[in-house]
């Protein structure tokens, strides 16, 4: 774990402005440590407004180069501060933060994202190819103009097997990540990793509940520390007997079992 | 350039320097710790425990607000038992003074809890967090009454050893008045403030961000309300106060040690900066010898004390 | 785009739309004129007046703070006989609804204003702030005990046939009992929040920056207390809310009207963005069309209404 | 006076940057109506950080390139977060604002300046020139490094007579401006226009108290709204029968007639 004022490389727009997605390479011996589904918490201004740090994924690694890419999408006050920063300009970076993804070692490791919830597994697709796995992308989103937008050529990259399902049909199957996985038979056997809206991993965990898959989701959550510190960031999680207790998911996660977590926890 | 001597006295507690980390923000001293080296700091403040232990309030528990940040975590913690149990041998190995910050919902939790941990548990002392509602006595809040104020104080004060610090609520029409009851309680120390109540709503929702509708307000946001208490209660009672609320730099440390405090704590500051006990220490020292104060303990209350 | 109806009724005062300017961050209401039409305001809160001239406090009266504002203006005013004379007959030009602030120090001070403001005066409504200590009082506030807040809102609605307003203070352990207090004297309507008491230090010089030592904190550090105020307060009374504290934005707006305000006010954001008020007012329109509310007093306390 | 989001055309160091003298140049309508000594609120970042904005006085005013230029010295943050600025980008400008000096139609105009006090009586040495007035100017610094860095050049350019003093000698007479004053005769009839600390600017108004000359001072004072409605920028005026009132530095200054101005006000 490092905090460091890290130098911006390169920082672009991804595809359609209008979805403002937006790509951010930074130089930073962060590159070093990171492990595929760390984040980075990240101070996007140097004053007081907004506050706190935003945690962002960690969506490439180069440990030659010692670069790292962050892959985020415009939302509010925090990415837009964001947008502005240029390459040259030093923005300070605390990181890498969690518990990241397992590396599979054999078998087939299938991703399943929901909308930018693919960002955080590019990384690990990355080294499971590195280990000589094969990788499986199914991966749902808006429409075309989404998917291109939000890095489907970083994946295409990778040459791995991809599947894509949109609301509107544009591109893939028209539906739901979920209906794409009801399409395929995932006979053979391995790891899953999912990330998305947590309504979707709540899915995606159902689905291969009575199969030996394991699943491995990430989840997000308002954060103030990063570190474990100040308890803002918790999800609920369920041992096999049933019994409820806390897990941190900046510190513990994010990335969890999925069977043990509580998806719709109202306490 | 001479040393400057950072070590302050607050009455029965001395720490190496005036910079503490305040309770809920700093864990159980371990979590900070690859970033911001634990013998730096004055004291550690930990998470504040309750006798039992308590799964806190549903997410969200974070909102950020202009310049500050509003939390519910509701007093999340393993209880006294797994406490003492768990973390407590990790604790007493801290380098630097460590604070028990206890939470109750009636006197006897506090008793109880007071009671466990003494001197020969490792501990530097016990901070008193009387800002939750007494269940037994209808919700009246102990921070906000006086009286209930110095009976648990008084209740805390008779049966542990240890240094008994009165954490303020500042949700209240007068500060000095609870400061002076929790001085007749015994309080050796008084730190302030706690948070400030508020909220926030998600327009799109229409419903407020926070899981628990109100939660505390904390950060630089608050500093002004933190730093006019910690003046008051300084010229009102005799016992040192640990200053706290919105402290990011060493110049926001300094204002609350030239206002009256003996020491200073960080909280949503650590958030914002890991190393901010770091800064906040070296700047102060820097100041000092920019001022010609060879001891740290010189600034307390110099603003007013230059006035009167 | 069907047209929004924006008028709101507070009781006896009815306004064009739900905007309002603050009492003493927009002067007798001239002086903004030139950068935001009047006649698009719902309201504007005069300048508060005593029953003298005040010269008001010295300076420094101002204090930058994070997010936030300190003032201690002191209540500099022209006194009420100049108000009438000078003052008021520009004021009942004005094109929009024109409230007067009154402050005093004593109930006498307040009953004495009352008197001389009525509904053929060409105001709107009288503020009544009681946020002042009662000097014949041995400087207890009235705007922290429920029993004087009660009698000098008693004593006003007597004296004038101008709905009356109850400004009350953030700095009480319990805005609610303040508001219940109120509304037994009578008011018509609750405005909230004034400021948060509090200061802020010159460590260069080691003393306060502002002369008078302590001022009112305003501005969007203190939002979240307001909008917590608002919805307690809001569940609390039957009469209607003005809301305000840290408004800047249209969003600002809304999440007090979603917290049960009627109308909201604002202060400090209009030394931010003059054109606050208007800019406040369309967000408010777009953001009734974007929800299909007709009524933007549909609004108000849909963040509570729609959880019980 | 008018509100309105103006593009940077310049923007530089001027000097020794050590000592932070900027000079900045907006593109404005704001240049049509201004006057010489008053002043502009600037927001100096979009954000809430920080949240009010700052007084700077319109140093320069080109009315066919429709431009005003200020001049500043780095203090605090505002300033500091200002001088990030870069040419191209807007902010956002409230002006022109307050009730500047009197334009001398005839005599001789007598500069009295104190430090960056020099800043606003560029425009009104500018404008009696045009009206065919002479100017001479009694500029008192720390030392010749700080007189170069805060626009000597920009006074050398006009033409007139300047005085110095330095506290180090290193430039004119050593001294303060009160020396140099002291060490002329002004014999010419005409007016006098000090700006300066107000230590310095109630001297100068002792100095002429017994003489012709007509004082106008520039006053300073922490500001809310700059328009006269928050009435937190007040100064102590008192008649000629020693009646006191309260003048706002924002709307009725920050020029004011140097006499009624109670230097040492306590109320
Ligand atoms: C572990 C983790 C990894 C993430 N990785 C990415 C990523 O790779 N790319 C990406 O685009 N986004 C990612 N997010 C979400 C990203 O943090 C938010 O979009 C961002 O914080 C929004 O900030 P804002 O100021 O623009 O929005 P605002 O809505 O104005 O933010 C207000 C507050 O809410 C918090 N917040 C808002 N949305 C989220 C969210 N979804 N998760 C957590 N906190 C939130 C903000 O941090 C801030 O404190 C991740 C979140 C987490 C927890
Ligand atoms: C009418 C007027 C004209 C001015 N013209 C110029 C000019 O042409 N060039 C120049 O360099 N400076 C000028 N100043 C001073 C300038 O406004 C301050 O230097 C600036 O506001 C400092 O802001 P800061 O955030 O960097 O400093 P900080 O000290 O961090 O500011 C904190 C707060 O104090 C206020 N403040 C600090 N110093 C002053 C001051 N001297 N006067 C008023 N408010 C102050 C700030 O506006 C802010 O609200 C002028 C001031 C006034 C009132
Ligand atoms: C996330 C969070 C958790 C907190 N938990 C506790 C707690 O358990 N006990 C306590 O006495 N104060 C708690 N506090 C209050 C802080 O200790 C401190 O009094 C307050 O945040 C003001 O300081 P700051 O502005 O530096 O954060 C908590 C604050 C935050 C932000
Ligand atoms: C400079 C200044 C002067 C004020 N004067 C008065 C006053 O005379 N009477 C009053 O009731 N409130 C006064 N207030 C309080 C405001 O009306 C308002 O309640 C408060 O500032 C919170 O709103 P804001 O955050 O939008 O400014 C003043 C506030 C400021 C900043
Ligand atoms: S963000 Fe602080 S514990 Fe996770
Ligand atoms: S700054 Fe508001 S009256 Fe001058």
């Amino acid at each position: 774990m490092r905090l460091e004022d890290a130098k911006i490389v390169e920082h672009e727009i991804m595809g359609d402005p209008q979805l403002g997605m937006m790509r951010l390479v930074f130089k930073t011996e962060i590159a070093k440590e990171a492990h595929p589904g760390q984040f980075v918490q990240l101070k996007v201004s140097s004053g007081l407004d907004p506050l706190l740090r935003r945690p962002i994924s960690i969506a490439g690694v180069d440990t030659d180069k010692n670069e790292i890419t962050l892959l985020y999408r415009l939302k509010g006050k925090g990415t837009k501060v964001l947008a502005q920063a240029k390459p040259g300009d030093e923005l300070n970076l605390l990181g890498p933060l969690g518990q990241g993804f397992t590396i599979p070692q054999s078998g087939t490791l299938y991703l399943v994202a929901g909308g930018i919830g693919a960002f955080p597994l590019l990384p690990l697709a990355q080294k499971a190819l590195e280990q000589g796995v094969k990788v499986c992308l199914f991966w749902g989103g808006e429409n075309q103009r989404f998917l291109e937008s939000a890095g489907m050529h970083l994946w295409e990259d990778l040459g791995i097997t991809i599947e894509v399902s949109t609301m509107d049909g544009s591109m893939g199957i028209q539906g739901t990540v979920l209906d794409l996985l009801r399409n395929h038979e995932l006979t053979e056997s391995g790891q899953v990793a999912v990330c998305g809206p947590m309504m979707m991993m709540a899915s995606v965990n159902e689905f291969f509940k009575e199969t030996d898959f394991e699943v491995e989701a990430s989840l997000e959550e308002r954060m103030g520390c990063g570190v474990g510190a100040c308890l803002g960031c918790v999800c609920t999680l369920q041992d096999e007997q049933g019994k409820l207790r806390r897990g941190k998911v900046c510190k513990d996660g994010p990335v969890f079992k999925a069977k043990e977590v509580v998806w719709n926890a109202t306490v | 350039m001479k040393t400057i001597n950072t070590e302050v006295k607050l009455g029965p507690l001395a720490l190496r320097n005036p910079v503490i980390t305040a309770s809920g923000t700093y864990g159980f001293g371990e979590e900070y710790a690859p970033l911001c080296p634990v013998e730096r700091l004055g004291g550690i403040t930990l998470k504040g425990i309750t006798p039992e232990p308590r799964m806190g309030n549903p997410v969200p528990r974070l909102a950020e607000t202009p310049a500050g940040l509003l939390n519910s975590v509701g007093l999340e913690n393993p209880g006294l038992d797994e406490f003492i149990a768990s973390y407590l041998p990790k604790v007493r190995e801290l380098p630097t003074a460590a604070i028990a910050n206890i939470s109750g919902f009636s006197v006897e939790d506090y008793t109880h809890m007071a009671r466990a941990l003494q001197k020969e548990s490792g501990l530097a002392a016990i901070e008193v967090n009387i800002s939750c509602p007494n269940v037994k006595h209808g919700g009246m809040h102990f921070g906000t009454d006086p009286a209930s104020a110095e009976q648990v104080i008084a209740a805390v004060k008779a049966e542990t050893d240890l240094p008994v610090i009165a954490k303020l609520s500042p949700n209240v029409t007068s500060i000095v008045a609870m400061a002076q009851a929790v001085a007749r309680g015994g309080a050796d120390i008084i730190s302030l403030i706690n948070t400030l109540l508020g909220m926030s709503i998600d327009i799109e929702k229409q419903r407020p961000v926070l899981a628990n509708t109100m939660g505390g307000l904390s950060g630089p946001a608050v500093r002004p309300v933190a730093v006019r208490m910690v003046w008051e209660v300084s010229q009102a009672v005799e016992i040192p106060i640990i200053g706290m609320g919105g402290i990011l730099t060493w110049q926001d440390a300094v204002e609350f040690l030239l206002a009256g405090a003996s020491a200073v704590s960080i909280g949503t500051g650590n958030f914002v900066d890991p190393q901010a006990p770091l800064s906040v220490l070296e700047g102060i020292e820097e100041y000092c010898q920019r001022h010609g104060v060879s001891n740290v303990s010189e600034l307390t209350g110099l603003a007013w004390k230059g006035n009167i």
